[in-house]
């Protein structure tokens, strides 16, 4: 029973944190909530009995994945649309 | 109905969103997000609908760990060309046709 | 012997892939060439292997198939194979002259492509459904790269919405895999068919299909989901765009033809397979109807590809509970039209590279007065219009020609008119490129003539897709070859 | 008004798609499965060389879906690092100065080498392998070069090069020898077939890492111009 308890719970943690994730309005937020999906993905996988996918979402789902998305965010944030002309003209 | 059904079906309803994502949002990290989700989707019903009956199956599980390194490639270089494509154009999306004339497309 | 030939096919593009990462491009190209003969000398041995002793299965590792990856290497795939080697073999020649090698990134040209044809290879011998999904990534994320390479806005901007579009068929076609794993606990697509062949259809399995093929149709540019293809094909340098037209879309077909082909009749529809039929006309129609309307060349060249994909697709109604010659002849048809397209497609984008390398401009109308300079490019562009506009003696004609018997003997008759219409708008599009380039204009003195190797590539792929009508015969013995032997070479 | 009809109609169509998808699973989930691909696999487990079976089916029955895909990984880390057309990598806009992010790097670097090294070691008898083992040491490379550590080996030079293609070398170097050897591509003899794929393994290692760092450091992009053909002219 605590075990359908579990399940249940983790499903509708990850299609709760799916949809944060795409319907988030602020795209920072998007990613660290993505991130979270990972780190439930990985729990989901260790309930299927799949150590080695749980460890390789854990590693490179919520990990790379994450902190890709993170830097690529803030490098979108921190740059504007400008910037191009000025360093085509110092080069 | 057994846990890896339901994480099978919960599967279904994560592609779902992803494929709503994909084709909905604009922005393009937005989407690699959406694209990601929907994977993770697939992964899950490629795991778990297999495991319903026959337990745990090494198979499909070796299948996904490729999958998930494809889908990793896939989004690093996405990711590359997204931060390249906005230092040149100072564009997040694909929306707005900036200088194409496409003739003809509605 | 055919061991040797089949571990050369599968290592020599790994291995030059490899190869010329590690060179810059002018050496990458010298070690390209040697590569090319290499690949073109294997596919050739392995097609006449085939064409002699019938095709076989060829287990990887060492293990059969439902535990391991077996390729599936009959006559249609060796053909294909061939095929590949002249088409690509070509493009790397006319890149090798094309692709200006002070660029330091285009260094970077000389894998993707190596990568790029041997996720061509492993499609079209692949048995496997998973296998041949990384095939697919493979082919896809190269493309991307080809596509991408030297990394101006546009080029980024077609790139990446062929990457998502891409992304999106792949999963939807992993998706119908996984549930094929899921009922048939078997990824071969052999050992599906067999199951099916002697039990009823189990019930979700349709959905199954309907996901590969949708997913495989996007990856395609089946009508209406081909809006990412022009922009890709025409913003690419031309070697590659006739790379990604001639052989590119041409794989993810080449699975969804086999699937239709291996589990169509038990698992599909006549709706469905109708439906994909009206996808194809619509896609002829629409495809010529905007190619004719395009400013720019290789939009045109680009459109009219999205057109002749369209009839690949009458494949499917034309297969679908109709009687075994019709089928028959429906398959040969695709055969020759997946041939006659690529050895023109790739003439006529080579071609068309070469005159906007000799006007300085993409623009149809800056084209005016062109063929008082260069015949040649012209002329080469014009005879592959030849075989799209299926003329006989080309290869277009006759496999239109089979279609047509085809369409006829099942009783399908309205795809006549699609195959007639689809003609006469491909003769609208290439005679306007005809007109553009025989005005009159005074605005056209400065002229770049091209170097002799980079003009007669197109001509040899244009007269290959001239003369295929004319050695159709031999070409469809060998597709449709027995498959002998079970798994022993 | 129009937008919000697009999306309402695209909403109704996923919803529908999940549906569908459902109703397959769920019938799919109540037929018998024809056949049982896991019997027959712990049946050939012993020929395999591995006590792991999802590390069998990876580098032994299903290898060459695995070369495949590591030409995947190297065909994104080109793609990649022939974007970046930057000299240098001192962009002086990665560095940071987090104390909390330098404390980390101190204590999670030297632990996470020791965690992928375990990884790589464990994947022949429990969970783990070179994917896991890489994506740990990529992630390694991550840390420290948010922390402002050069790199100098990432630089797109020969060694980057070099390093990108020596997994997928090695894996195909194997299996061409294989086949020289007489048997099929990628088969290998029994006999050696563990040594062969711990060999494998550790170089996949080595691979996965670096493209995956590669792909990482060669996000931030420098300017360059370059008109091609086929542009918006």
């Amino acid at each position: 029973m605590t075990e359908w308890l579990l399940d249940g719970l983790l499903v509708i943690a990850l299609v709760i944190t799916a949809v944060a994730a795409l319907l988030s309005r602020d795209l920072f937020r998007a990613v660290v909530v993505f991130i979270a999906f990972g780190l439930l993905m990985t729990v989901a996988w260790v309930r299927l009995q799949a150590p080695d996918i749980a460890l390789a979402e854990a590693a490179i789902g919520a990990g790379l994945t994450g902190v890709l998305l993170l830097d690529a965010v803030s490098h979108l944030g921190s740059k504007r649309p400008g910037k191009r002309t000025q360093e085509g003209g110092e080069q | 109905m057994t846990a890896p059904l339901l994480y099978a079906l919960a599967g279904a309803l994560l592609c779902g969103l992803g494929l709503f994502g994909l084709l909905c949002l604009s922005h393009l990290l937005r989407k690699l997000l959406a694209f990601n989700v929907m994977g993770s989707g697939v992964f899950l019903v490629m795991v778990g609908l297999p495991q319903h009956q026959g337990g745990p199956d090494p198979v499909p599980q070796a299948l996904v760990l490729t999958g998930i390194v494809v889908a990793i490639a896939a989004t690093a270089l996405a990711v590359v060309l997204i931060r390249r494509y906005y230092h040149l154009s100072g564009l997040t999306t694909l929306d707005a046709e900036p200088t194409s004339r496409e003739g003809g497309q509605e | 012997m055919t061991l040797w030939l089949m571990a050369g096919l599968l290592f020599t593009p790994l291995a030059w892939a490899v190869l010329t990462l590690l060179t810059d491009f002018s050496r990458g190209r010298l070690v390209s060439w040697a590569g090319i003969l290499v690949q073109v000398l294997v596919s050739l041995g392995l097609w006449l292997a085939v064409a002699r002793d019938g095709g076989f299965y060829y287990g990887l590792g060492g293990w059969d198939a439902p535990l391991g990856i077996e390729l599936r290497v009959d006559g249609l795939a060796v053909t294909f194979v061939l095929l590949t080697a002249v088409v690509a073999g070509a493009c790397g020649l006319h890149a090798g002259a094309y692709i200006d090698p002070d660029k330091p990134w285009h260094r970077y040209f000389w894998p993707l492509f190596w990568f790029l044809w041997s996720g061509l290879n492993a499609v079209w011998l692949g048995g496997d459904l998973f296998n041949l999904y990384v095939g697919l990534e493979l082919i896809s994320l190269s493309a991307v790269g080809l596509v991408a390479l030297g990394g101006q806005a546009g080029a980024l901007r077609a790139s990446l919405r062929y990457l998502l579009a891409a992304l999106l068929g792949s999963l939807a076609y992993l998706l119908g895999v996984a549930l094929i794993y899921g009922q048939f606990g078997t990824l071969s697509i052999a050992g599906v068919a067999t199951w099916l062949s002697d039990h009823p259809v189990p019930s979700g399995s349709g959905m199954a299909l309907a996901l590969m093929i949708a997913g495989l149709a996007l990856k395609t540019a089946l009508f209406p989901l081909h809006r990412w293809l022009p922009p890709a094909h025409g913003i690419a340098k031309s070697p590659v765009s006739a790379l990604l037209s001639a052989l590119v879309v041409k794989a993810s077909f080449y699975i969804a033809a086999r699937l239709w082909l291996e589990l169509g009749q038990p698992i599909g529809s006549l709706a469905a397979a109708q439906l994909i039929g009206l996808l194809g006309s619509a896609a002829v129609v629409w495809g010529s109807w905007l190619a004719c309307r395009q400013q720019r060349l290789k939009q045109v060249v680009a459109y009219s590809s999205v057109a002749q994909i369209g009839y690949l697709f009458l494949l499917f109604p034309l297969t679908f509970s109709v009687s075994e010659t019709v089928s028959l002849q429906a398959q040969q048809g695709m055969t020759l039209q997946v041939i006659s397209h690529a050895l023109a497609k790739a003439a006529m984008f080579l071609a068309a590279g070469n005159l906007i390398l000799s006007v300085g401009s993409n623009r149809v109308d800056a084209l005016a007065g062109v063929s008082r300079f260069l015949p040649f490019s012209l002329f080469s562009f014009g005879l592959a219009g030849v075989s799209l506009m299926s003329l006989p003696p080309s290869g277009g004609f006759a496999a239109k020609w089979l279609l047509l018997q085809a369409s006829l003997g099942s009783g399908q008759w309205w795809w006549v008119l699609v195959l007639l219409a689809g003609g006469l708008l491909s003769a609208a599009y290439i005679f306007r490129i005809y007109r553009a380039s025989f005005l009159e204009s005074s605005g056209t003195d400065q002229f770049f003539h091209p170097s002799r190797s980079l003009e007669v590539i197109p001509l040899i792929l244009a007269m290959l897709a001239l003369g295929l009508g004319l050695a159709s015969d031999q070409v469809l013995t060998v597709m449709a070859l027995p498959f002998e032997g079970e798994g022993a070479p | 008004m129009i937008q919000a009809l697009r999306i309402s109609a695209i909403a109704i169509a996923c919803l529908m798609f999940v549906a569908g998808l459902a109703a397959s699973i769920w019938a799919i989930a109540g037929n018998p499965l024809p056949e049982s691909l896991p019997q027959l696999l712990s049946e050939n487990m012993s020929r395999s060389g591995v006590e792991h079976p999802v590390t069998a089916v990876l580098l032994n029955f299903r290898s060459y879906d695995t070369l495949l895909e590591i030409g995947v990984l190297v065909i994104a880390g080109i793609a990649g690092i022939s974007m970046a057309k930057t000299t240098s990598l001192e962009d002086p806009e990665l560095r940071t100065s987090d104390s909390l992010l330098y404390a980390l790097q101190r204590w999670f670097v030297p632990l996470m080498l020791v965690l992928a090294g375990y990884l790589l070691w464990a994947g022949a008898d429990r969970p783990g392998g070179a994917f896991q083992a890489g994506a740990v040491l990529a992630a390694t490379g991550v840390l420290m070069r948010l922390g402002g550590i050069p790199m100098e080996f990432i630089r797109p030079g020969l060694l980057l090069r070099l390093g990108l293609a020596l997994g997928f070398t090695v894996f195909l170097l194997v299996a061409l020898a294989s086949a020289i050897g007489g048997d099929a591509f990628l088969a290998y003899p029994p006999a050696m077939a563990k040594t062969l794929i711990v060999v494998i393994e550790s170089v996949l290692t080595l691979s996965i890492a670096m493209v995956l760092l590669a792909l990482f450091v060669s996000a931030p992009v420098n300017d360059a111009e370059d008109p091609e053909e086929g542009g918006s002219s």
